[in-house]
């Protein structure tokens, strides 16, 4: 693979903007909150921006590490600041951009501790962006610690429904996962004898013996797993979703979870291609275990919060599903999945967050008939709940798609429980948009207004990225290839 | 055997225009004219036009081509998945796309009337202009991936027209429903496809229909068979996933007309002739296709026969006509299926479109309730409604006529009768539950009809010129297309004899026009005479009567298989070990550490004897260790 | 020729017990204090003992330390006592779970 | 036996008594003054041992000083008789339990130790002493005068009543 370096550091700028941003939002006195979200909206509008730039500036016949630098940090212990971006990356970088801005954007109307919740979440995603760009095991770890920690203040102290039990149950879940993760990292670090965290060094065919590699994945199995609601650590993300604000599940859901998939893949496929190899039938079976199970347990939740829940640890098991298969079509298909997944979790809990906004409820049987008053935020709410459901032109049915190809060729069985699984999951989505949406105008709400133009915005975004994906996912199949085909034909 | 053609064919071009107007259409309207109803409507129209003369110029034009023409391009490259976007312009594909851009039109112009004044009326010709778009795609797919994902989205504007009305609790279920069941057959279609490119390693239609398959294992060509079939059970509302189809005349009539009867249910029927030379390739497949297109025939009539809903009526028949094309297409005759699906198309879309203008007048949809409000003198209505019940019950010289005896034909060339005696007991039923209908609204029994005529609709103007220029072309083409059986069949597969197919049975017309004649006769005695009480043979025995109107208790199985088994059962189970086990046990588990680190925390109770009493034991144990 | 130093330090031993016993188990915090004064005697006698075992002024040295600190630890221990006294209205060692400072009233 | 191993006998017969009663006393005023015996015994024990100024020492400071701080301040807190087990089961337990091991290793290290030297009878006398501290140890004593210096301000500043800091608390 080979490694392009930069010119100018956009990776560092990126993460040097929301530094920045933070840093101004910190400064920003209390009193001026149009300020602050002014200052949020245009930093992450940058970053976005920048994310972009990347995403077309990649040089996909190159392919390999490209926008690559790095910087010796502690040369006695092998921890540089090492950031580049690759196929799988991109997408991921992408993604956290998107719904950063228009997480940032859905919570204009916040009244309660704005700049407390602007700095947090600009920490928050600070960790996020960094992860997806580090190359260096030790920056990886700290930067996940980075993007946890802020979840816990934002879920007890701006969120709903049990939250402190929902940001406890979630905190105590990801930190157990992290404690699985740094000793398996240290152990691969000190098993090398190369005195390295560089990513790429470690990565090398044959720096490791196929029983290292195999412990060596479970941790990080397990540890970013959880992050990613593979069954049967998937527990706390419903709670977790549940309990937090609106933009706060968005990031949670459509960046955060990405991060365990992508750690998995990063950390725990590239170092242990051996132990992924022993573990991948396994991993299937988790994975589709958290289909079915997903959409199963969704049918009987009777909040709205939890059903989407449920749909993400049913989708995040496609996902799952995708990587265990080992091949390239899995993995295509899972990072796909992952982007689109993302996005479509944004746009769900952005309509969610606006019809509890206004209703102030997330039981589904006291809404109804939302379509009469509402119909710009029922309508978002439906175009998620159809790109939940797999409706072909919107995004996430080729993620979707390629997966169960892919796993229907490697597992049969498990290809055949996925795709059974679609069925029950149309019922079970469809059936929330009807209990929510339709029906006779509920008089309830007949007074509330309808999604303003300005908070349209972010939805609309999201809106047409799922619906440009949709119809043109080589888009993205072709930037993720480019980083797949040699990654899989670079494994003894 | 076929030619590639490239972007600047104008065959292609044509093709990509005729596909692309409905979708621009539909982007326009959600994006900028939803609020301006006029516009919204001149849109899709306009676009449906557009691809209504792109249909008409293919076809003419490629009324003799040779040889199918494709046209290929990538859509997604994974790895080994490769997912083809393409057009192929072949007699089936063109036939099929010229039918549904007639009735396509046909309709929005009808809706004009039908829909004016509705608060939805830009977001109803969105959603046509949507289902236009994907329709017109899924019959010039190339390849079967391509097909799958217009399938579905043909699904997904079928779920949103069926709840246009979704305040109506009964409209919005009957959208999950039939989205959830034709889902519940797209899983089984997916798993064939997947079977299929595991097998054969591409889905290329032509690959598929050709080469290909032939290298597959035949057990496996069994499996992808029956698989794909699943699909076609679902789309086309066949046994045992037929109960959507009824429940989705909650819709608005045109949509009925259009999605229900003519164009998407007849997706399914259209998919096996599709792929016909490929399911031919497997007789244990057929077999079962036939099975289960007669089952579909037979129950779907004897629910007609009970139904005093003049639309659910027509879904049963529909049901029951879809079954007899695909009783046509499993008996081997490629030609006999597609050509009922033409004609079907036709007098269905007319049957509906006729009921929509009585509903639209009077307000009902009951068949007792139409007669008592005299539906009767709404004459274009009635002519029009009793032209194409003639049709649907095979009277001669109407469309159905033609193209059902091609069927019967088909089945008289099998083996085993009992095939062609189900079509004929059919042939019966349908007359039957068809005059029915019509004798009951044409001839109310005077002590029910109301003194006093309706709600100021007269009789003159039940349907406007929109609504009522629809019904005269449609009319028409009932006329006129049962002549067109040669030329078609010389179209459709290069040999005008294939309209009769089998062995030549001089006395099998007469057996059909007696049987029709017979039904005819039947309902007359017991509906329309003078003297009659109007109550079917049926409805004398109660339990018969009970059945057919519950729908065999399909439904009921249903309900309770979804809420016994998936709901109550398996997501219950799921829930409840998410709370009890998985949930339960980790907290149990945290109790339990939080109650043992207790004993060491004992030790930091911040009492200093405690902490003396430690440093005793550890000065003891310090003494033990150097001792030892 | 008195006794055996062994001797000694096994009276050493045994009143560096009592005062351990004494410190461990009283809940009042003036007998911690006494227990700690007898552990301390405790450790002078031994050191008295050893000096006198190896002709040696060392011991004694130290013995003198001892009483030294010791006097020092009561008088600083007695002050914290009368502190917590006055704080608490209680010498039991287990204030900070019996009789928490009382709160400011809210 | 000489006479002197029987007066160490008897001293650490009264030692050991004395200490005993000093703490099992729920009465701190007797605990206190069975343990100034205690410390008389003790002292006597040094002079036997040939420490005569620290015998003098023991009785001044120890039985002398401390103590009467102890019943001064035992007298000062006037604190009620606890009407509690004396020794909570939950602490003399394991104390118990500590107790036997600790005899049992004392028993094993004093069998253990090599030789059975008897200790001659010496003296240093505390001039002798006190030339030898001054000597050798210096600093020592220096240290050990600014230690009780500290611990005298030390204990001045902690028993003095905090007027202001009372005030605030009240407030």
């Amino acid at each position: 693979m080979p490694t392009v370096y930069a010119d100018i550091p956009i990776l560092s700028a990126i993460l040097l903007i929301c530094l920045g941003g933070l840093f101004l939002i910190l400064a920003t006195p209390r009193k001026e909150a149009a300020r602050i979200k002014k200052i949020s909206a245009v930093s992450s509008g940058l970053t976005l921006a920048a994310a972009v730039y990347l995403f077309f500036a990649y040089d996909r016949g190159v392919g390999g590490l490209q926008f690559a630098e790095k910087i010796s940090w502690i040369p006695s212990l092998g921890i540089s600041y090492f950031n580049a971006v690759d196929g799988f990356s991109l997408p991921m970088l992408l993604l956290t951009g998107i719904v950063f801005f228009t997480g940032i954007l859905t919570m204009w109307e916040l009244t309660e501790r704005v700049k407390e919740f602007f700095a947090l979440v600009f920490l928050l995603v600070l960790g996020v962006y960094g992860l997806f760009m580090s190359l260096d095991l030790f920056f990886i770890f700290v930067w996940y610690d980075v993007s946890l920690f802020p979840m816990y203040l934002l879920i007890a102290v701006w969120g709903s429904t049990r939250k402190e039990y929902g940001a406890m149950k979630l905190t105590l879940y990801l930190l157990a996962g992290s404690a699985l993760i740094l000793p398996a990292l240290l152990y691969l670090v000190v098993a090398s004898g190369l005195d390295t965290f560089d990513l790429l060094q470690l990565m090398d065919p044959g720096t490791f013996t196929p029983a290292q590699q195999r412990f060596a994945f479970v941790l990080f199995y397990i540890g970013f797993g959880i992050l990613a609601g593979v069954w049967p650590f998937h527990t706390w993300s419903p709670v977790g979703h549940v309990a937090a604000p609106t933009a706060v599940s968005m990031i949670h859901a459509g960046v955060l979870m990405k991060i365990g998939a992508f750690g998995v893949l990063r950390v725990g496929i590239f170092l242990c291609p051996e132990g992924w190899k022993y573990w991948a039938e396994l991993m299937g079976l988790l994975a589709t275990v958290g289909i079915v199970y997903g959409v199963l347990a969704g049918l009987r939740q009777t909040d709205l919060k939890y059903v989407i829940g449920y749909s993400s640890v049913s989708h995040m098991g496609i996902v799952g599903l995708g990587l265990a298969t080992v091949t390239v079509d899995g993995l295509n298909g899972a990072v796909y999945q992952m982007f689109a997944h993302g996005i479509m979790t944004a746009l769900f809990f952005s309509s969610v967050g606006y019809i509890y906004d206004k209703t102030h409820t997330k039981a589904i049987a006291e809404l109804g008939g939302l379509s009469k008053t509402m119909p710009k935020a029922s309508a978002y709410f439906i175009i998620a709940a159809l790109t939940g459901v797999g409706v072909p032109c919107l995004a996430s049915f080729w993620g979707e798609l390629v997966v169960f190809i892919s796993s229907f060729r490697v597992y049969p069985l498990y290809g055949t429980l996925a795709v059974g699984a679609l069925a029950v999951g149309a019922l079970f989505i469809l059936r929330v948009v009807q209990k929510t949406c339709y029906g006779p105008e509920n008089a309830k709400w007949a007074h509330l207004p309808d999604v303003s133009f300005g908070l349209a915005i972010p939805r609309m975004i999201l809106v047409s990225v799922i619906v440009l994906f949709g119809l043109f996912p080589s888009l993205l199949f072709d930037m993720i290839r480019t980083a797949s085909i040699p990654f899989m034909a670079g494994l003894p | 055997m076929t030619t590639t053609a490239t972007l600047s064919d104008p065959n292609v071009a044509t093709t990509l225009a005729a596909c692309a107007a409905p979708l621009l259409a539909f982007a326009a309207i959600f994006l900028g004219a939803r609020r301006f109803a006029r516009l919204s409507a001149g849109l899709s129209i306009g676009a449906v036009t557009v691809s209504l003369a792109g249909a008409v110029f293919l076809l003419a034009a490629n009324w003799h081509a040779e040889a199918p023409q494709v046209f290929s391009a990538s859509w997604l490259v994974s790895d080994a998945v490769r997912i083809p976007v393409g057009v192929l312009l072949d007699p089936i594909s063109l036939l099929m796309m010229t039918v549904v851009a007639v009735i396509c039109f046909l309709v929005q112009i009808y809706s004009l009337g039908y829909m004016a004044g509705d608060p939805g009326f830009s977001r109803y010709y969105g959603f046509m202009s949507l289902f236009a778009w994907a329709m017109l795609s899924l019959t010039l797919s190339s390849s079967l991936f391509q097909l799958y994902v217009f399938w579905e989205l043909v699904g997904l504007s079928s779920y949103l027209l069926i709840g246009f009305w979704y305040e109506k609790f009964s409209a919005s279920q009957a959208g999950k429903k039939a989205f959830v069941m034709t889902r519940a057959g797209d899983v089984a279609f997916m798993l064939g496809l997947f079977v299929l490119l595991v097998g054969a390693g591409t889905l290329d239609v032509t690959a598929v229909n050709g080469p290909a398959a032939a290298r597959m294992n035949p057990s496996l060509i069994t499996l992808s068979a029956l698989l794909i079939f699943g699909g076609i059970v679902g789309k086309s509302a066949q046994f045992p996933l037929l109960t959507w189809l009824p429940d989705a005349m909650e819709g608005p009539t045109p949509v009925s007309a259009l999605l229900h009867s003519a164009t998407m249910v007849a997706a399914g029927v259209f998919l096996f002739a599709r792929l016909f030379p490929f399911f031919r390739q497997s007789p244990a497949a057929m077999g079962v296709f036939l099975v289960i297109g007669t089952v579909s025939m037979l129950l779907s009539s004897t629910m007609a026969m009970v139904s005093r809903d003049i639309k659910q009526v027509w879904a049963y028949s529909t049901i029951s006509q879809l079954g007899f094309m695909i009783m046509g297409l499993a008996a081997g005759s490629f030609f006999a299926g597609v050509f009922h699906l033409t004609t079907h198309a036709g007098f269905k879309a007319l049957l509906f479109l006729c009921s929509g203008v009585v509903i639209h007048a009077l307000d009902t949809n009951d068949m007792f309730e139409i007669a008592r409000k005299k539906g009767r003198r709404l004459k274009l209505a009635m002519i029009c409604m009793t032209l194409a019940a003639a049709a649907l019950a095979g009277i001669p010289p109407l469309s159905g006529f033609f193209s059902k005896e091609s069927i019967l034909a088909a089945l008289a060339a099998l083996d085993n009768p009992i095939w062609l005696a189900a079509a004929l007991l059919g042939v019966l039923l349908t007359a039957y539950y068809a005059f029915r209908l019509i004798f009951i609204i044409l001839f109310p029994r005077p002590e029910l009809v109301q003194p006093e005529s309706g709600r100021g609709h007269g009789s003159g103007h039940g349907a406007g010129t929109a609504m009522g220029s629809a019904l005269v072309v449609l009319a028409a083409a009932t006329l006129a297309l049962g002549f067109a059986a040669a030329p078609l069949a010389r179209f459709l597969s290069g040999d005008p004899a294939a309209a009769h197919p089998g062995p030549h049975l001089p006395w099998l017309p007469y057996a059909g026009i007696g049987l029709a004649a017979g039904g005819l006769l039947l309902a007359w005695f017991e509906f329309g005479r003078p003297a009659a009480d109007q109550k079917g043979f049926v409805e004398r025995v109660p339990a018969l009567a009970a059945l057919f109107a519950n729908r065999w208790y399909i439904d009921v199985f249903y309900a309770r298989l979804i809420s016994r088994l998936v709901d109550r059962g398996l997501a219950w189970l799921c829930a409840k070990t998410d709370q009890r086990v998985i949930d339960a046990g980790l907290d149990a588990a945290s109790k339990h550490i939080i109650r043992s680190s207790g004993v060491l925390s004992a030790l930091q109770s911040g009492m200093i004897q405690h902490r003396l009493l430690v440093l005793f034991a550890v000065v003891v144990m310090l003494g033990l260790y150097f001792i030892a | 020729m008195i006794v055996p130093y062994s001797h000694v330090l096994a009276l050493a031993g045994i009143v560096f017990l009592m005062g351990m016993v004494c410190t461990v188990t009283r809940r009042n915090l003036i007998m911690i204090l006494l227990g700690l004064e007898i552990m301390l005697n405790a450790g002078a006698l031994a050191l008295v003992g050893a000096s006198l075992r190896w002709m040696s002024m060392d011991g004694q040295a130290m013995a003198l330390f001892i009483i030294v600190v010791a006097a020092a630890e009561v008088s600083v221990g007695l002050a914290l006592i009368v502190c917590v006294y006055r704080r608490t209205g209680s010498v039991d060692p287990n204030f900070t779970e019996t009789a928490a400072p009382e709160k400011p009233s809210v | 036996m000489t006479i002197y191993s029987a007066i160490f006998y008897l001293l650490a017969a009264l030692i050991i008594a004395t200490t005993a009663l000093a703490i099992t006393r729920r009465n701190l005023v007797h605990a206190v003054v069975y343990l100034v015996i205690s410390f008389f015994g003790s002292a006597l024990l040094f002079f036997l041992l040939g420490a005569p100024f620290l015998a003098a020492l023991e009785v001044i400071i120890y039985a002398g000083a401390i103590m009467v701080l102890f019943l001064f301040i035992v007298m000062m807190l006037r604190i009620e008789e606890s009407k509690r087990r004396i020794f909570p089961l939950s602490q003399w337990i394991p104390a118990a339990v500590l107790c036997v091991i600790y005899l049992g290793m004392l028993a094993v290290i004093l069998s253990g130790i090599e030789g059975d030297m008897r200790l001659e009878t010496a003296v240093a006398v505390p001039a002798a002493f006190s030339m030898w501290i001054f000597r050798h140890g210096w600093l020592a004593v220096e240290i050990a005068s600014l230690i009780l210096l500290v611990a005298l301000i030390g204990a001045l500043h902690i028993g003095r009543r905090p007027a202001a800091a009372d005030k605030k608390e009240a407030q």
